[in-house]
């Protein structure tokens, strides 16, 4: 159902206008405050319609909320939205419906409906999920949407994602080659079987779901997390990098808080909403890191 | 960024000595549970029967090298949970030294018994 | 963002239930590890009695071997290392990369698999206990 | 107050192209976004990048192919720069790691697309925008420039000069989505709008929710004209329940389209009997909407886009996203059955006047990417085209607004002395009620003759005084309407009146509409009062930039009497090139719109086109 809103009760009825320009003025005006009227009537039943209102199956969304700055909301809590379910719902759609039907001061982030934008990774029925890619008749009912674990919370269901974003630029996220062809319109050469190595790895969409998942990350803030890590995988291995890069950023990733802290727990593979191997990929940068060091001794 | 993440030694030795020590100890701690609960009961055991089994060089030094690789195996492993938990500064400097001197205690300690036992 | 936003009950309410193969398997390496050094250290403890003469070495062990708890105790240490021995196989296999698509199969056979072990050494351990 | 050289209002492809552009210019440069650069539209385009890079193919064929697809809507100043520095522009991609995807010989792999007349759309998989985002925005990162990230850009600080062509741009005023905090952006050489698309003026759109023509509307508003608002590109696959975006891709590798009855209707119909699927966007679109009205669609409502027969193993390779996308949003196995699919709203070739150099008319005043229209993409954009102009004005913005000396532009911008003036007999504009509190001149200061004499931190000050106190009323009303409903019936309108299908009643009921939308806006009010990441009170702003982009669409919409491109007129069924070889303007004129009309130019710098007739 995308973002639209569904229909409601006060549906206005569009007789059209036989004419127009200023004359019109006073009927607006006149249906304007009549319509004004006749919606507020109608948003003050509308909570207590909610649940008998809607025909066929409705579900019940238990949705996180906290407000720092709006009493009520200090305290978090939990708040029951019943929504009416069609085949193909996502948790999004239904946040979208609770959001534009009941309480306009619902928050969460969201844009692209589609999975790639990245924004509205929430912990559902206890697994970090992208809204918009989790179906609500996959889901247990009644369904809990609570903020991403381990982050600070600033509204509802927005967590404080900076220091995520730190994390991720804390790699050099960045390409850095030795030197370029120079001819007019030269590209650089890369084989098929090293963009296939490094294919998975660039799919991240910072959804920050691997991260929120990681028990290591949830105590070692420091831990580059297996985002980040994933992030200097897909430049390590790509054959397009320059050497020098590639070890200073070897260094900054086995560092005492870089790979090392990685206990293969898999929970960010489980949940990557993109399915990147990212423990594997820990893995590889651990074997790498002591290949490295092995050749120095 | 990259100075946020200093430390005071790579990574990588201890995490592949870490590694390598399991891989002794698989072999290692299977025998010495077997050879001790199954071959010998535990119940049976007896000084002049450790003394015995300490006497032979073989088995002694197995046995010194099982105590080392234990401990620096376990001592790193808590280490290891420990900086998992996100400590830092003081708290780790002491938890270096603690560790460190607990690991040394035991493993002088040991070698005195196996020592002891061996008849030295 | 050094401390987190406690949400108080709300954070710890049904989460335990949500952990997944991997996490469960990184609790209990970490439980048996530490169970594993106490008992190194122990151990050492007890057998310095030697250092006091055959006498002192023999009366500690054939005390604690007579006690029915510590042979049960034993049976425990047995199933700590065990499994530790198992996982921390399985650890190894996924540090060289290997089988990491079955990491929790791996990880439910090295439950099951000590399980067995256990409960076939029983006998053998608990022999003469009561 | 907050005080750059350039601000750069965006952080998709074309924001950050325009800002590297200018860093590299030496200029210091901020991007100011209402969502993380990595969370902006152009992470879900999927097909691919444009350019002639091998032999055989020319910037001139690019060129022609453009102007072809453009409908001859294009001008050709704007359309030959782009072709000519697209190939560098898409090398330079790669040099910064952007990972295409390879031939054998490990050169960047090009496929055929809709409309080209060479395989010339360079891709990364299935998701080519995802990469291109992320390898512009790395290059954002290495050079240090500074993300106000989440800070939502409401309004520009311009001067009150009667003539926009006078005004002056000298910043932008935002507020902090997280903080609430309200604050003024000082530009001290120029202002870069990259806001994007502007689809959530219909209901069924592959755009993202934040595309919400902001930028648009902005510019608008403070006296630059939007051209060709009217050409509105839908996209013929996709998904029938969400929207989201089957690649023409599908079509590129060899997917077929077919009815109910099975039939591949674009060559058994005669649609399209030379490139069948291939044909146009446009063209593709009305043949299945023509099918579906037919009888001949599935269910009333869609057709079927199968790509089985191409095999598993070419799939994965090329198109693996689409498996996930049919799977995750329409629960349709991609390699086992075909995928349903229908024409949503997809593109806005309208937007910002520019000229070649990303400039408009007034100065310092920027706008580069799909908010924009330097008129490349003319009565409509040809798949693959909309992600290099990006880079292409993206960075040409970038480099003239740090102060590159470009010479002289072919395009002229701003109203001009003789203005070919439209009529339309319907009431556009602001309702009545509404004009006295209208911000009479661009950034709702008193208006001036002449020349505004404040300095250009005052003019930021007033806008900030200004924008501050429109939010404060609007979170102090206690009641009111929701603006999710405004919202609601103006998408369902325009879906609805101002479809692929156009005709003279649709778009004068869809003017009625909007006209009434805007008065029930009036009384719109923001229930949450909170100042911490108020995204009603967001909402609420954008829903206002959506009511003056879709009045835009539908006022030019109904002038123009004739079928090009995209626009299709039920009761005007040819191109006419006599009348219409224009581009429709649109001037906000103080809330009371203007309609006119400026000449397309067929002449280029180097290039001069001759109307052909368009056909596949
Ligand atoms: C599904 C889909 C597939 C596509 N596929 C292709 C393709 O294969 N090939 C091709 O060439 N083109 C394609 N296109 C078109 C192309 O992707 C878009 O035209 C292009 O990405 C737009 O880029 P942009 O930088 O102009 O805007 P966006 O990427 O949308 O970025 C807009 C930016 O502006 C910011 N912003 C907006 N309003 C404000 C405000 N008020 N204040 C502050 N910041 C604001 C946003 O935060 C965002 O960062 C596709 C489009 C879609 C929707
Ligand atoms: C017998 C074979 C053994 C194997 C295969 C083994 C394997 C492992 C491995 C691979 C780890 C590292 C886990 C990680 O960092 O991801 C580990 C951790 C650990 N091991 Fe062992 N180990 C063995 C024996 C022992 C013994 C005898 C002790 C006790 C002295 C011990 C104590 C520990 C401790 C304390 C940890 C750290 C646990 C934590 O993370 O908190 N292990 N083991
Ligand atoms: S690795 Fe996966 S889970 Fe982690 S941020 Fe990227 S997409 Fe999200
Ligand atoms: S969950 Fe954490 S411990 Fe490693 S495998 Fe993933 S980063
Ligand atoms: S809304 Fe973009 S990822 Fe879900």
């Amino acid at each position: 159902m995308s973002t639209q809103t569904p229909e409601t009760e006060t549906e206005t009825e569009t007789e059209p206008e036989a004419e127009s320009g200023a004359s019109a003025a006073p009927d607006h005006q006149q249906r304007r405050m009549d319509e004004k009227r006749a919606r507020a009537e109608a948003r003050d039943d509308a909570a207590a319609q909610a649940a008998t209102e809607f025909e066929g199956e409705t579900v019940e969304l238990k949705v996180f909320r906290y407000d720092p700055e709006v009493e009520g909301k200090e305290e978090p809590r939990f708040d029951s939205f019943t929504v009416p379910f069609e085949k193909g719902m996502t948790v999004l759609d239904a946040l979208i419906f609770a959001r534009d039907e009941y309480d306009s001061s619902l928050t969460f982030r969201h844009s692209c409906r589609q999975a790639v934008c990245g924004s509205d990774a929430f912990f559902i029925n206890g697994s970090q999920q992208l809204g918009c890619q989790t179906q609500m008749g996959d889901l247990e009912w009644p369904v809990r949407v609570e903020p991403l674990p381990h982050q600070d919370v600033v509204k509802d269901l927005v967590v404080e994602m900076d220091h995520f974003y730190d994390q991720m630029e804390s790699v050099q996220p960045f390409f850095d080659p030795d030197e370029l062809p120079d001819g007019e319109l030269d590209e650089q050469r890369q084989s098929r079987e090293n963009r296939e190595h490094i294919k998975l790895s660039t799919r991240c969409i910072w959804c920050g779901a691997c991260m929120s998942s990681c028990n290591i990350a949830a105590g070692d803030n420091q831990y580059l997390g297996p985002a980040a890590i994933n992030k200097a995988y897909r430049f390590y291995m790509d054959e397009r990098e320059g050497e020098q890069k590639r070890q200073e950023r070897l260094e900054i990733i086995e560092q005492e808080h870089g790979v090392w802290r990685c206990q293969t727990q898999f929970s960010c593979t489980e949940v990557c909403p993109k399915d990147i191997p990212l423990t594997e990929h820990i893995q590889e940068l651990k074997r790498e890191a002591v290949k490295e060091n092995l050749k120095f001794w | 960024m990259a100075e946020r993440y200093s430390s005071f030694r790579s990574g990588s030795t201890t995490w592949l000595l870490q590694r390598l020590t399991a891989a002794f100890l698989v072999v290692v701690l299977a025998f010495h549970f077997f050879n001790l609960h199954f071959v010998t009961h535990a119940y049976n055991i007896e000084f002049a029967g450790s003394q015995a089994r300490m006497s032979e060089v073989g088995y002694y030094l197995t046995m010194v090298l099982f105590l080392v690789t234990a401990t620096f195996h376990g001592v790193n492993g808590v280490y290891n949970a420990l900086v998992n938990q996100g400590i830092e500064g003081k708290a780790k400097r002491a938890a270096q030294i603690v560790l460190g001197l607990a690991g040394l205690l035991l493993v002088v300690q040991g070698i005195r018994v196996a020592n002891t036992l061996a008849g030295f | 963002m050094s401390e987190s936003y406690d949400r108080g009950l709300v954070e710890d309410f049904g989460r335990w239930t949500e952990f997944s193969a991997g996490m469960w398997a990184w609790v209990f390496h970490k439980f048996t590890g530490w169970v594993l050094v106490g008992y190194l250290f122990t151990h050492i403890s007890v057998l310095s009695t030697s250092l006091q003469g055959a006498q002192a070495y023999n009366n500690t062990l054939s005390g604690l071997e007579s006690l029915a708890v510590v042979r049960i105790l034993e049976v425990g240490l047995l199933a700590v290392a065990v499994f530790h021995i198992l996982n921390g196989i399985r650890l190894l296999f996924v540090d060289l990369g290997v089988g990491l698509e079955a990491q929790d199969k791996s990880f439910y056979a090295s439950l099951v698999l000590t399980g067995v072990i256990v409960v076939a050494s029983v006998p053998t351990f608990l022999t003469g206990a009561f | 107050m907050y005080e750059h050289d350039v601000i750069v209002v965006g952080g998709g492809g074309a924001g950050l192209r325009a800002a590297i552009a200018a860093q590299e210019q030496g200029a210091d440069v901020a991007i100011v976004t209402k969502l993380h650069p990595v969370r902006s539209h152009t992470g879900a385009a999927e097909g691919g990048i444009n350019a002639a890079l091998r032999d055989g193919d020319s910037w001139e064929d690019h060129a022609y192919d453009t102007m072809k697809g453009s409908d001859y809507l294009g001008d050709a100043p704007a359309i030959d720069t782009f072709a000519k520095t697209a190939p560098d522009e898409v090398i330079q991609l790669e040099h910064w790691g952007m990972p295409f995807s390879r031939e054998d010989d490990g050169r960047v792999s090009q496929r055929p697309f809709g409309g080209l007349s060479f395989p010339r759309t360079t891709y990364a998989g299935a998701e080519t925008g995802h990469h291109m985002l992320h390898t512009l925005y790395e290059q954002v990162v290495k050079r240090g420039i500074e993300v106000y990230d989440e800070w939502y850009v409401s309004n520009l600080a311009v001067t009150d000069e009667d003539d926009p062509n006078d005004r002056e741009c000298h910043g932008v005023v935002a507020w902090d989505v997280q903080s609430g905090e309200i604050a003024g952006f000082e530009a001290r050489d120029g202002v870069i709008l990259a806001t994007g698309g502007l689809g959530q003026a219909y209901d069924h759109t592959t755009n993202a929710v934040a595309n919400t023509g902001d930028g648009v509307a902005m510019a608008y508003r403070a006296g630059v004209p939007i051209e060709d608002m009217e050409m509105i590109q839908f996209h013929p696959t996709t998904l029938p329940s969400t929207g989201v975006l089957i690649s023409e891709g599908v079509r590129g590798e060899g997917g077929i389209l077919y009815n109910a009855e099975g039939e591949r209707f674009m060559f058994e119909y005669g649609y399209a009997t030379n490139d069948g699927e291939l044909a146009s966007r446009d063209v593709v679109s009305r043949a299945e909407l023509t099918e579906i009205n037919e009888g001949r669609g599935i269910d009333d409502e869609y057709v079927y886009l199968d790509m089985r027969h191409l095999g598993e193993e070419r799939i994965t390779d090329r198109l693996e996203n689409i498996l996930h996308l049919a799977e995750d949003f329409e629960g349709v196995d991609g390699l086992e059955e075909p995928m349903p699919v229908k024409p949503g709203q997809h593109y806005a070739m309208g937007g910002v006047e520019t000229n070649e150099f990303g400039e408009t008319c007034v100065d310092g005043l920027y706008a580069a990417g799909e908010c924009a229209c330097v008129s490349l993409h003319g009565a409509n954009r040809l798949g693959g085209n909309a992600l290099p102009e990006l880079i292409v004005f993206g960075a040409l913005a970038g480099r003239h607004a740090a102060g590159e000396d470009m010479g002289e532009a072919l395009i002229e911008t701003g109203p001009s002395e003789e203005l070919d003036r439209e009529e339309l007999g319907v009431p556009v504009g602001l309702p009545s009620e509404q004009s006295d509190t209208a911000e009479p001149a661009a950034d709702g200061g008193e208006p001036v003759e002449d020349v505004d004499t404040r300095s250009s931190e005052e003019v930021v000050s007033d806008a900030e005084a200004t924008e501050e106190e429109r939010i404060e009323t609007l979170l102090e009303r206690e009641d009111g309407v929701n603006h999710a409903d405004v919202r609601a019936d103006l998408q369902t309108s325009m879906t609805e009146n101002v479809n692929v299908f156009r005709t003279e009643a649709g778009l004068e009921q869809a003017l009625e509409d909007i006209q009434e939308a805007r008065e029930r806006y009036q009384d719109v009010y923001v229930a949450d009062k909170s100042r911490t990441f108020n995204t009603d009170l967001q909402h609420t702003i954008e829903t206002r930039n959506l009511l003056d982009v879709a009045e835009a669409i539908t006022m030019g919409a109904l002038a123009r009497d004739e079928f090009r491109g995209a626009h299709w007129r039920k009761e005007h069924q040819e191109r006419k090139d006599d009348e219409w070889l224009k581009h429709t303007m649109v001037s906000w004129n103080d809330g009371d719109p203007e309609l006119w009309y400026r000449p397309v130019i067929l002449e280029g710098h180097e290039e001069t086109y001759e109307p052909k007739n368009r056909s596949y």
